[in-house]
């Protein structure tokens, strides 16, 4: 087959070989279990604890705060729900944005069906939630304000700091799903004043399966997953040894590497979009432009639909999507463009790149030949189009 | 995800464009996804569709299931053109994924739009058409959960 | 380091090599979200659905039975929890047994602070819990039955086809943790009316962090982790990809191998279960008679307590463990134990060991021996056997 392109890292990134090397020797030699009492268990545990203590520090944290969990999804379930159900003799009201993840979004009406009121913030036409709706819907019986880090679909960074001061001033917790941000941008939990972070391995070239999550000292947070006494009794399940030993040598390197990589990413990101707007007549850029992730380019097409785009870059080789991975197949445009104020026949057409450390230039230029190419002919077959030509 | 016929046909769309003064078109959108499709029809004096030609705004599926129509439709007569079901392209086409069945319906409904508007041009009646709707839908039940 | 002889297969496995070998090319070349639509990304999918496939035959029923899980304990929460709400109108009362993995137990007390009942069968001194009392406990609001198909310290098999017979009887649904069965002995969820199933990857060699969820066509059971459509909506998160792959080579190795190789591990088992019974005086063999895991050894020392027996062992090379390890490091001996009626003390000397397919003869002769010794040392220097013996 001929060379890929891959630009979808926002829904999963292939695994460092430095990462698999590391995890290696714990599928076969030291598969133990870290709960283990003899001798040869605790380099399981210790190298457990490690990776604990890598991601605190990646975090400003201490190691006692970090939960690992099977993803991120698991996570935004773990601190909605036992949130929710350790805090409701306070109140029943959560705070979120309207363009969260399905995993918290869907948390999220779980909990409306039991009982719950959820407040659904507003966002910009960049994407970004406003702070003065956020102060106005804090109520005394609000007990969370869950607002993604950065959006997986348009990039838009939320202004996670302020959040967190507001959150703080009025006594309610703070959780951030911090799937797409972690390893991208600095984060920092007690400056930002966030309680509770997401985080997944498979997003900053680890292993998919799993994920952790940072839990403040002295939340009351219970288990989600009930059973044995792993996690500091707080997440059962016999630890994922080989998944927690890979997600601590991306988080390593992911660190490492962050600042060159995001400023190469950015920078090809930046070029390419200047290139499609200026070349391709009718379409418009998604998303945060200066608090915006570094590797994210969302681009609607007038007159075209996302689906036959995908194919065609398909076909030319070129991997992207049109909104997140785990909703393709659905048939509903985004809920996070239509949230930024899109036409729903706009949202339909638009497309996102992410890219990744090993995206080059030339590949950029590659897509953005064969974008005008397709914009091109499926333009000339869209009866959407031809009503505006004939119109203008 | 698709057949090859299916990605064939996306690929290499067949009679793509508009007919200028046509003797019949049809518009047609799918309400349970925003997608749109336009058929244009020549009919001759027999009532045969001597030329088809149409524009889709929409997934694979319907761009290659309105391909495929108007590959079935064409030399045919009216009344023929009539008989060309969504279950008929599908199969055409070596089917397509459930969720993509409705995608099917867009060009089965532009055909009888278009009909529908030649048959209104011409004040004549075609046996068994009926008024098509705008959009359309259908009751479709996916699994949930 | 010397030589060290595995014999805790009960509380982890080493990950085959073929099963690492699966998985390899998933972590980097074919890292794909098998969610995505462009085409490279079918070959994830096809991967994920050919596991799903054939565990479905494993257990007798068809693929879109089987869902991924991130493990036993997520498995057990799921079913329990999720039952527990989706019949709610039906009834509150729940059925378990006393010798269950936390997994559940614990579960099942968190149900009991939401306003559930729940029954705890007792267990005979084998650890067989007694139909008679099960069909008895049966009440019209009684929505769930879930009983382990093989217990984790004591290697009891449970008369599972006549619990599932009784369930369905009475239209009670019948969940079953099958995390220490599956793979080691055969399994029909049709034959035996299971309507639940859990399962974890490493404990039949597969890697760990992966699991699955058997669940019976038009169960209303819904999501236990909210979020993306993955898993015919049932259970968010990108897949783990190489957790499933690594999981299905496993699963097809431990099923083409389990005559020979569970047959091997019995004998090897009964052998040293003779030698211990008729070498080493006061001690008993806890657990199933007939109906037992192959591979499962569990002998109560009367007169020593357990973790002293642990370090000495492991000092020896012997990796074995007294309960299951995700509670060691607590100090109550274990509720299996009790459960079969064994005094305190004597449930606190008590030692499991459960063998692998690499375990040999030579292995048990040394561990017997070693046992030999250190049982005298540790009952050299207890003051409840030098009570005993003045006694006698
Ligand atoms: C009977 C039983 N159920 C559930 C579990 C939990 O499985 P996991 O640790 O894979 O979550 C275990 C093992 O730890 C077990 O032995
Ligand atoms: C913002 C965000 N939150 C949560 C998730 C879920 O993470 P996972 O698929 O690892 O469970 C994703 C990615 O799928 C994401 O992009
Ligand atoms: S999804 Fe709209 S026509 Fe296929
Ligand atoms: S004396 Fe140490 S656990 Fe009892």
């Amino acid at each position: 087959m001929e060379k890929i392109i891959y630009l979808d890292h926002a829904a999963t990134t292939p695994a460092r070989p430095e990462v698999v090397e590391a995890m290696m020797p714990y599928f076969t030699e030291k598969f133990w279990n870290p709960s283990s009492v003899y001798s040869p268990a605790a380099e399981a545990k210790k190298a457990v604890n490690e990776v604990r203590d890598r991601i605190a520090g990646s975090l400003g944290t201490q190691s006692q705060d970090i939960y690992f969990t099977a993803g991120g999804s698991e996570a935004d379930n773990w601190a909605i729900k036992e949130t929710a159900e350790a805090y409701a003799s306070k109140g029943k009201h959560i705070i979120t944005s309207k363009i969260e993840h399905h995993a918290v979004l869907h948390t999220c009406q779980y909990l409306e069906r039991n009982g719950y009121e959820v407040t659904y913030l507003d966002v910009d036409e960049n994407g970004y939630i406003k702070l003065d709706q956020l102060k106005a819907a804090i109520r005394p019986d609000t007990i969370l304000i869950t607002v993604m880090f950065a959006n997986n679909e348009i990039g838009t960074i939320q202004p996670v700091k302020e959040i967190g001061a507001i959150a703080k001033e009025h006594g309610v917790l703070f959780h951030t799903d911090a799937v797409q941000a972690y390893g991208q941008v600095p984060i920092n939990v007690d400056e930002m004043n966030i309680d509770m972070l997401s985080a997944s391995g498979h997003k900053l070239n680890g292993p998919k399966g799993i994920g952790f999550m940072y839990i403040r000292k002295g939340l009351k947070l219970r288990s989600f997953i009930h059973g044995g006494a792993q996690e500091r009794k707080r997440r059962a399940g016999t630890e994922n040894v080989t998944g927690i030993v890979g997600l601590g040598k991306a988080v390593e390197i992911a660190f490492e590497t962050m600042e060159e990589r995001t400023a190469k990413e950015q920078e090809l990101r930046d070029y390419a979009v200047r290139r499609i707007l200026a070349e391709i007549p009718y379409c418009r850029l998604n998303g945060g432009r200066d608090k915006r992730l570094p590797n994210n380019i969302n681009i609607s097409f007038q007159f075209i639909e996302g689906e036959s785009l995908l194919i065609m870059l398909d076909m030319a080789g070129i991997c992207a999507s049109s909104g997140s991975a785990c909703t393709s197949g659905s048939l509903d445009p985004s809920h996070v463009l239509l949230a930024i104020g899109l036409p729903h026949e706009i949202a339909h057409g638009s497309l996102r790149m992410t890219l990744g450390e090993e995206t080059t230039k030339e590949d950029m230029d590659f897509v953005v030949e064969k974008l005008k190419e397709i914009v091109d002919k499926l333009r000339k077959m869209s009866p959407l189009y031809e009503d505006f030509v004939k119109k203008h | 995800m698709y057949s090859e016929k299916v990605m064939d046909h996306f690929e290499h769309p067949r009679n793509v464009g508009e007919i200028e003064g046509a003797s019949g078109v049809g518009t047609v959108g799918n309400a349970k996804c925003g997608d749109i499709m336009r058929i244009y029809f020549d009919i001759d004096d027999n009532q045969i569709i001597q030329d088809v030609k149409f524009k889709t705004f929409g997934c694979g599926a319907a761009v290659a299931t309105s391909s495929m129509a108007t590959e079935l439709v064409k030399g045919k007569s009216v009344q023929e053109a009539l008989e060309v079901t969504n279950k008929a392209v599908m199969e055409a086409l070596d089917g397509l994924p459930p969720v993509k069945v409705h995608c099917s319906l867009l060009a089965e409904e532009a055909i009888h739009a278009a009909l529908w508007d030649y048959a209104q041009k011409n004040g004549i009646k075609i046996e068994g058409l009926e008024k098509p709707k705008s959009d359309i839908g259908e009751e479709e039940v996916e699994e949930e959960y």
